[in-house]
């Protein structure tokens, strides 16, 4: 059964999503999208140094991929470079079915049965990537 | 009439209620038979062989061409057996399209797959052709009131879809056809959402290209048809070059085999047309006017249904006068695919997304929709699951 | 080693001497029961789709991908899965191809399958090219030493058969490979042939494009693979406009997916593509050099069963080095379709004609040749009634 | 079992074959091929009036279709155009399973159950028909 993926804890993530909307000025802006789903996500950043001083994050999507967002809207802000690395392969990890450390993640766990829906959540992490230059 | 239990995916499982048939249909078990026969008992290549097993797959592969012919109507030399819908509307965009000059026009409309239009914007970037696209009407249908102004001496094709793959409207190709003969324009017809709805004389509808899939009418994957009127056909090039479709071949020179040969590179998917024409058997031996009405019936329920939902929005006819049972909606602001997989947990298989017609989803100003098919085999179950679904998934997503 | 008894059509008659694997192979339970699982619990569209059948049949056909890529040693994104060898080496011919400009050469043989000869006149005439072939010699090979006089920094592309068809000869790539590379030249390998005699690296020959069908390789007809490098995949546009292998579409413009799905218009052979994973498996888990040396035992006796038929003339290398288990011969004047059908009073299966190859045979002045192909279930019972089936062909025509 | 294919009758019209060769000069000479399986006839007539006076018959192809020029050689000089598609109907009604009246064409009889043999056999009266402007 799938009914774990839409539990409460996924849909307050994509309904709350602390930091939706723009930033500008920015110092980092990525826009990416889905065409197999039409996903659409934007991640803007505002650097202090090294680390992200503030973001925000737009999305016309689905709600895990809303959720995905609001986690990032929720953990990024602080994070350098390697930081938003873990962040995302904290994010893989609950996607391949092991439960991440990041209590926040755990709510991606389920979705690991379903393969056609892993792109939705890693959207927004590979826009913040893409942001922060990483790989 | 209890279809379902001819159906071996369905019959397993009382607990799957398959409405995506629109992507592709399930498959009835005298469909299987036959390519079990096939492969178990006359497994070879066709043409050009002498011994027992070659005559029986070249009997069972022509056998096939003329069952298909026959249910459609048609001539067996205007079969032409391709690997679908897609690669049927590819070989006349190359055989027939190529022939065009620079300036010449085609019209296709805004309701089109991908598959209608993606071809025809590669010819028209080969050719210097140009493309037009007849709008869509509000109520989901092809705006053929547009046709005047858009069909001019300058246009050699109309290309559009019998049945809408999202609107499930039915187009009036009567009146396309007239448009078409007025100005000796050809007019190719997508029906791959038409066929699996029942018999249908494809000469008879006047048209000159008709192009469908086995696998969304019981049949494999990897099989379509592509009907074309005999002097087109005859008129046209080949298109893939290959075994079958010569005559003779030099290193410097080749000659080309008559329609549909022609147009048939290559070893064909001899079980795929082995199954396609099982397909039209089983499906002659079925009361459509009695599944028609049933089909009817269910879609009505769905419309109804929908329409007590709040936030539910239905893109397409409202009404049952010339429709599919394919049932388009959106749900509030709710991504498709969260409805669809919401949907997944009552058991309900129903596609959403794009549904391969980013133009219509452009056209509606939506990502995309939910989409519900009805089959032979849908049966009031199926509805009721589909509706308490929805219901679950305005809760949760609303 | 009895493979026999895993293909249904045999083991279900012993009296069938089925050498005609050239044309097609027959097809294992294994592969059979894997498209059956398909259709009976997991048929659906793939991609796309949400609900749990979506995701079995998407699982089930990305899986058959990746071990076809693992059986070739390559990436899953170098296989494209196509209809069979045709389609693929046209859509090298138009993908590739159409990039080229006039005065280009492209290389081919005088020893090549019709499908590795007509697209490349049809791309000559197109686009103005020039279009060469190397000899044959008596032996029945490709005359490797006309590459120098042949091969100009004109050449864009050599295109040759791994295997013939008709001869059995193994052609040596390396050679060929070392003569592209020196002007930078493309190569295109048809390796419809070689394919059923077990795991190849393909990656590892040098070559740019490998094709190839799963209907002489185990697996359903209407399947094959385009393997390409991938910088070539990338840099080619599509072919075939459609479903799938778009990116966005509008009316006016469309952008497209990366390789391999730019290259896969239209719902797929899914069943076949499961199919062909399924082949690749059970081929994977068989012992390739025992077969080998069956293979080449089993060739052995007929080359030497038809030296001491008076008339018997060979067609091809009259060693074992360097050949498949192909035999091809002419019996006098006698007409290969009534020696094939006199073969065919012994249950024995064999192809009689020009197979596809007519300027192979306008180079030995031969209307045809009768064919024997050698499988992994082929035994000595099936070569005895070959001989005798020949001693009686030769008695009746001679 | 096809053993009946190759029987006397049917290899002695092909090995006699009477009127084998050329015949120049001619009234009408017809040449077919079969693209599938190679056959190829060649036909010449010396005509009388409306009658065939003369004929010769080359072939490059199979035991049936040499068998089915050979009958030619034997039966066809004399008739008209009637004849000649009275005598190709028979010819096909062998080819259908039914039993001709023309006792030549009886040996053709067992290619009806090889239905990739039938053109062997109809590709000599087709050119006889052609050269006799039947049809
Ligand atoms: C050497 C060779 N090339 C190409 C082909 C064509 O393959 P297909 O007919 O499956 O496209 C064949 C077999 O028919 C072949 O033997
Ligand atoms: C209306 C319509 N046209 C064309 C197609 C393309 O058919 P196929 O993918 O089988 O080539 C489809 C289905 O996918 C369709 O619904």
């Amino acid at each position: 059964m799938s009914d774990a993926l839409y539990q409460d804890a996924l849909l307050k993530l994509a309904k709350e999503a602390p930091r939706r909307g723009r930033l500008e000025p920015n110092d980092a802006s990525v826009r990416l999208d889905n065409p197999l789903c039409g996903d659409r996500v934007r991640i803007d950043l505002r650097m202090s140094g090294p680390k992200i001083a503030d973001l925000a994050h737009e999305v016309r999507g689905c709600v895990l991929c809303a959720a995905a967002a609001g986690a990032i809207g929720r953990l990024a802000v602080g994070l350098d470079r390697e930081g938003v690395a873990r962040l995302a392969a904290e994010a893989d990890k609950a996607l391949a079915g092991d439960a991440p450390e990041t209590q926040e993640l755990q709510a991606f766990n389920p979705v690991s049965r379903h393969r056609s829906r892993h792109d939705c959540v890693r959207l927004p992490f590979q826009a913040l990537k893409q942001a922060m230059g990483v790989e | 009439m209890n279809l379902r239990e001819q159906f071996p995916l369905l019959a397993s499982d009382p607990g799957i209620h398959y409405l995506d048939s629109g992507a592709s249909s399930q498959v009835p078990q005298a469909v299987l038979d036959a390519v079990h026969t096939f492969e178990t008992a006359q497994r070879a290549n066709v043409h050009r062989g002498v011994h027992r097993l070659a005559e029986a797959a070249t009997a069972a592969y022509e056998g096939a061409r003329y069952e298909i012919a026959a249910f459609f109507s048609g001539r067996r030399d205007e079969i032409v057996l391709t690997s679908g819908t897609t690669a049927a509307i590819n070989l006349v965009a190359h055989s027939f399209g190529d022939g065009l000059k620079p300036g010449d026009e085609i019209v296709i409309t805004e309701i089109e797959h991908h598959s209608n239009i993606v071809p025809w914007q590669m010819l028209r970037d080969r050719r210097g052709l140009v493309l037009k696209a007849l709008p869509v009407t509000v109520e989901g249908r092809i705006d053929l009131s547009a046709l005047d102004g858009m069909v001019t001496k300058k246009t050699k094709l109309i290309a559009l879809a019998h049945c809408s793959n999202v609107t499930g409207a039915v187009a009036d190709l009567a009146k396309v056809v007239a448009a078409a003969k007025a100005v000796g324009a050809a007019v190719l017809v997508d029906g791959a959402q038409r066929v699996p709805h029942g018999p249908l004389d494809i000469p008879a509808l006047g048209v000159d290209f008709y192009a469908f899939s086995g696998h969304k009418m019981y049949a494999p994957h990897g099989i379509g048809v592509l009907w074309g009127k005999r002097e087109r056909l005859e008129a046209m090039p080949p298109f893939l070059g290959g075994g079958d479709m010569i005559r003779h071949v030099t290193i410097e020179k080749t000659t080309y085999a008559p329609p549909p040969t022609r147009f048939e590179a290559g070893t064909p998917n001899i079980s795929g047309a082995i199954g396609l024409g099982a397909a039209c058997r089983w499906m002659s031996g079925l009361d459509w006017k009695a599944i028609a009405q049933e089909e009817m019936r269910l879609t009505g329920r769905v419309l109804d249904g929908l329409a007590k939902v709040p936030g539910a929005r239905v893109v397409g006819p409202l009404g049952l006068q010339q429709r599919i049972g394919v049932v388009s909606f959106a749900l509030g602001q709710a991504h498709p695919h969260d409805v669809a997989q919401i949907l997944d947990r009552h058991g309900v298989a129903c596609r959403g997304g794009h549904h391969c017609a980013e133009p219509l989803m452009d056209r509606f100003d939506l990502m995309g929709t939910t989409r519900a098919s009805i089959a032979p085999y849908t049966e009031d179950a199926d509805i009721d699951a589909l509706l308490e679904g929805v219901d679950e998934a305005r809760r949760l997503l609303g």
